[in-house]
């Protein structure tokens, strides 16, 4: 089936970046209610910089492939250029399948095309990149009324 | 331009989408079916969409990944999205309950299951405020929160024409009101009471204003922005729906506060042993499997219902409800209870004929095949407030057919003779 | 001589009755059904009592004289005699909700709804004890009450066998403790407790037991009598049955003693502005226009099930258990959450793929077609308790087939391989 | 139509031994929660036998009728005949139709006959005679016990 494509398997078996470190600005614990799945996730900002996104995540292969492609996709780059690869995963995942997404923006975030048709799923890809938005907002690196971020807070309790 | 009552190709239309309005009762007496304000009949699109989803897309809704749970979700979750529309609604603002009567009770447990300190919680020096036209759904759960919390019911009055009487509104209203809830359309008099105003009224002091919209939903469009309250709770039973479905809907950020009332599977965040949290709305409020193929029911009956359009399911029961106060009218041995011409009045008709009993006066009707309601249509403080102990109500919904006002007329003519009393 | 499975021919009989066994899902797999734990299918006879009632029936039951509503009424009270038949009660202490969830928050809620010095109020220094495998609808509405009272909660534990720990019930269950509710059969483990063992236990302390009967009513035969227990809850959904309609069942003289929750139309005796008087059960608890078109499916829903013989139900559910644990016991990589043979033990069967999260382990079965639920299955403390996050569940019903198990089986073995783990 | 017998509309109208009379041994107040009909009803006993029934009855002309019929056959008789009576008359009106009743046992009561095919309306016709039951329990007249006054009590609520 071409949900599991082989990115995917490889990611969930070895997360890139996995692991809490020090320091961090701001850490976070979500939680998918209807399947237990955890993640706690940790910021360190420099200035308008991701320096690091740590993370230690305990749910399935979507949702441990989705923290370590995020955690790949943005370290490094700034506030700006994470919003831009956030923005691209959220449509692309709740899309149904319509959105078949950019690589050049996402990277290898383009194995979860397929979560997209499953809509059970989409909440377990989605799951890291609400606790990165979440993570951000607390560390104060943006103003806590911004659009993108509080939509994806309320689907975490769909 | 006003819109018009439907014609009759357009009666007869709708009305072959209605099975159960081509039987007989009482040795072959045409149905006349007068009794919509306690249930409404159901189209064909109802059944059907009922029966396709059990024979096609059966599962739990938010329970599974597999499959069918995920189009039993989808369907779950349209149809919620299509009834918020209906009221001009935002799809988290809609809770699925099983009767408007729960709805109304969740609302009220609310207000006695919140924390202390919550500024929802009220106790002693707290006041309800009702009014004497309410439903017994829209009153005794406000009696039994005032019994558990200490706080005090007070009511608007009604006038002898079956209106609310606002003259002392100043004295009841005050900030020692928490809550006031009242009936949109009354389910005996027809008065359609001004939500706006009273909304506004009860922001100004504070209160949280809860409307019964049971009345006025299945028969007038309704935006739940333009009414201004709170809280709004409503039965699809009565709107052509299935059975065993109702809605809360809930201004967001007051939803957003709502302690949870029924409590167990998929209204929770976490659960350990020694405690839990909830979800956010509406699924906060939606303990355990939900009444999946009801509200996909009610999901087609707003869909039927927005076929037809409000605006002229409005006038034409309008129209039926004209012809049939006038038809009273004519009939000096009969007393309508409320409003006697159609301003500010749905299509619940309720009457007092002369020294006839309402429990007589139902029975002759029904032996002419017409199904009126008679008794206190749970209003019997309403009742005992305008002097009569029972009514017979006749109501109206968008299939009925001013051939059919006339059979009622027809058939209460009988009354006086079989009782021999002045007529 | 015990009971026998279904044959072949009755099998395919009996599938016959179910529209939605023939669909295909995911490109056109058979649709291998294992989640009837979470929601039932549904039998024709179902579908079309509910839609004959729509269509030639439909009116508010209990609410009116006209013929439409004596023809309800006797309906719906006729399924409530069937549907206490089943289960060896008396009609008059059925009483209908809309499913288990709200069957048990109405037992809970008495408790605290109960006035200060009734025997069923209860306060700081009593207990409420419950058990660690309890679905969150037996569980949260107790730690609610316990948070509305000031009670405290306390629980029976859990081998690593998936069986309670009744070791120290001495010391669990004392005078202090004022209500046991526990669950008749694990939705996970598939476990069956003894329960009239700990109805007889909990009576002697004077506490009133609470059975939550949602997966053992479906699947064999029960009798309120036999089971000794006070109260007793399920849901019509997950025994063929419609969504939207559960059952509280409750000893005549404690039904008596329980104080209303949902309050509204036709539950009361008389109301006044100033305060109202109830009826007695089972309209006591029944506010509101019921759930009629869906008590009535489920009348046909248990006249279905009584046509099977429930010891046939059972004697062909144990079949396919034994079959199912069997297959399970020769894959090495899985590992039963639960007892491992069909003693005392329903249908469900949860398990664990070693190193294969459960999401993704039904995911591969769906996409094999065959429909299992995944995740705590709202009973998370009992996960945590055995180890596991989340878990893969498939549990069994009457159309169930071996072949749908060896199909199970074979998808099974697909996981070790798209997840390159050891099998 | 054959529910309304010329005898019910007669008794309906002019209703026999209709008011409250004192002395009496009892007096109880009967409700049908459904349409809000009254009755408040007293016995007077003469050891074993009721020497007067007499009631204010606020309803419909089922429910009036047999209240007037019922003070009428028990009026002067003794328990154990009133007690067939009113057993007779239970029979016939829970029947369904079935039970056509016996003008030797019930008198005008068998006007009331017809009630049987309108099961909305039974409760109509047995709210006097469960109020007669009630208050002959309350003037000790029997055993509180007794079957056929306990079941005919139930229903009272139905
Ligand atoms: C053991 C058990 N108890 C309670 C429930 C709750 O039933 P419902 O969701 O129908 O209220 C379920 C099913 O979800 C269950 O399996
Ligand atoms: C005005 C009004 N409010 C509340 C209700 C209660 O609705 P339900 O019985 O569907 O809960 C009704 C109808 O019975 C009604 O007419």
């Amino acid at each position: 089936m071409d949900l599991y494509q082989e990115l995917i398997i490889e990611h969930a078996k070895r997360p890139h970046r996995a692991g809490l470190r020090a320091p961090f600005d701001a850490e976070v614990h979500h939680v998918n209610p209807t399947c237990g799945d955890e993640v706690t996730l940790r910021v360190d900002l420099d200035g308008d910089t991701i320096r690091d996104v740590s993370y230690d995540s305990l749910g399935c292969s979507i949702s441990v492939a989705s923290a370590s492609i995020l955690a790949e996709q943005v370290t490094g780059h700034t506030l700006a250029e994470a919003d831009v690869v956030h923005d691209a995963m959220h449509a692309m995942l709740t899309s149904r399948g319509q959105d078949a997404g950019d690589e050049e923006v996402i990277g290898d975030g383009i194995a979860l095309a397929g979560v997209a048709r499953y809509p059970a799923r989409v909440k377990c890809a989605l799951l890291g990149w609400m606790a990165f938005q979440d993570a951000l907002n607390q560390a104060g690196a943006r103003p806590a009324a911004e659009s993108s971020t509080s939509s994806s807070l309320k689907e975490q309790h769909v | 331009m006003p819109a018009a009552p439907f014609t009759s190709e357009e009666l007869a239309a709708i009305r072959a989408d209605f099975p159960i309005l081509t039987r007989t009762v009482r040795d072959g007496k045409p149905l006349v079916y007068l009794d919509s304000g306690a249930t409404s009949q159901k189209p064909r699109a109802v059944l059907d969409a009922e029966r396709d989803f059990y024979e096609h897309h059966n599962a739990a809704p938010h329970r599974g990944a597999h499959a069918l749970a995920e189009e039993a979700t989808e369907a779950y979750e349209d149809a919620r999205a299509d009834i918020a529309g209906f009221i001009g609604a935002g799809a988290g603002e809609v809770v699925f309950t099983k009767n408007a009567t729960e709805s109304i009770n969740l609302a009220a447990y609310a207000f006695s299951n919140a924390d202390h300190g919550s500024p929802l919680r009220i106790g002693e020096g707290d006041e309800v405020l009702i009014t004497e036209m309410e439903h017994h759904a829209n009153l005794v759960p406000w009696q039994e929160l005032c019994r558990r919390t200490g706080a005090t019911l007070r009511w608007i009055p009604v006038t002898d024409e079956g209106r609310l009487d606002l003259t002392d509104l100043g004295s009841l209203l005050t900030d020692r009101t928490k809550v006031l809830a009242f009936t949109h359309a009354s389910n005996v008099l027809g008065t359609v009471n001004p939500a706006r105003e009273l909304a506004d009224a009860a922001r100004a002091v504070g209160a949280i204003s809860v409307l019964d919209a049971c009345q006025s939903v299945p028969h007038l469009p309704v935006d739940v922005t333009d009414l201004g309250v709170d809280l709004l709770a409503f039965s699809g039973h009565k709107m052509l729906g299935p059975t065993g479905i109702g809605v809360l809907w809930g201004r967001a950020d007051l939803l957003e506060q709502l302690p949870p009332f029924l409590t167990g599977g998929s209204m929770i965040e976490t659960v350990r042993m020694e405690g839990s949290t909830y979800a956010a709305p509406p699924q906060r409020f939606e303990a355990g499997v939900p009444m999946t193929a009801q509200a996909i029911g009610l999901g087609a009956a707003v869909r039927y219902l927005q076929g037809l359009g409000m605006d002229r399911v409005h006038a034409h029961e309008t129209a039926l409800t004209g012809q049939l106060l006038a038809g009273l009218a004519d009939r000096p041995w009969v007393r309508v209870i409320g409003p006697t011409t159609t301003e500010n009045r749905g299509g619940a008709v309720a009457f007092d004929v002369d020294g006839v009993h309402a429990h007589d006066v139902g029975q002759i009707l029904d032996d002419s095949g017409v199904e009126v309601r008679v008794g206190h249509h749970c209003a019997w403080p309403l009742h005992r407030r305008l002097g009569v102990t029972a009514s017979t109500r006749a109501s109206l919904a968008a299939y009925n057919t001013p051939g059919e006002i006339d059979a009622f007329l027809a058939a209460l003519d009988r009354v006086p003779q079989v009782f021999e009393v002045a007529s």
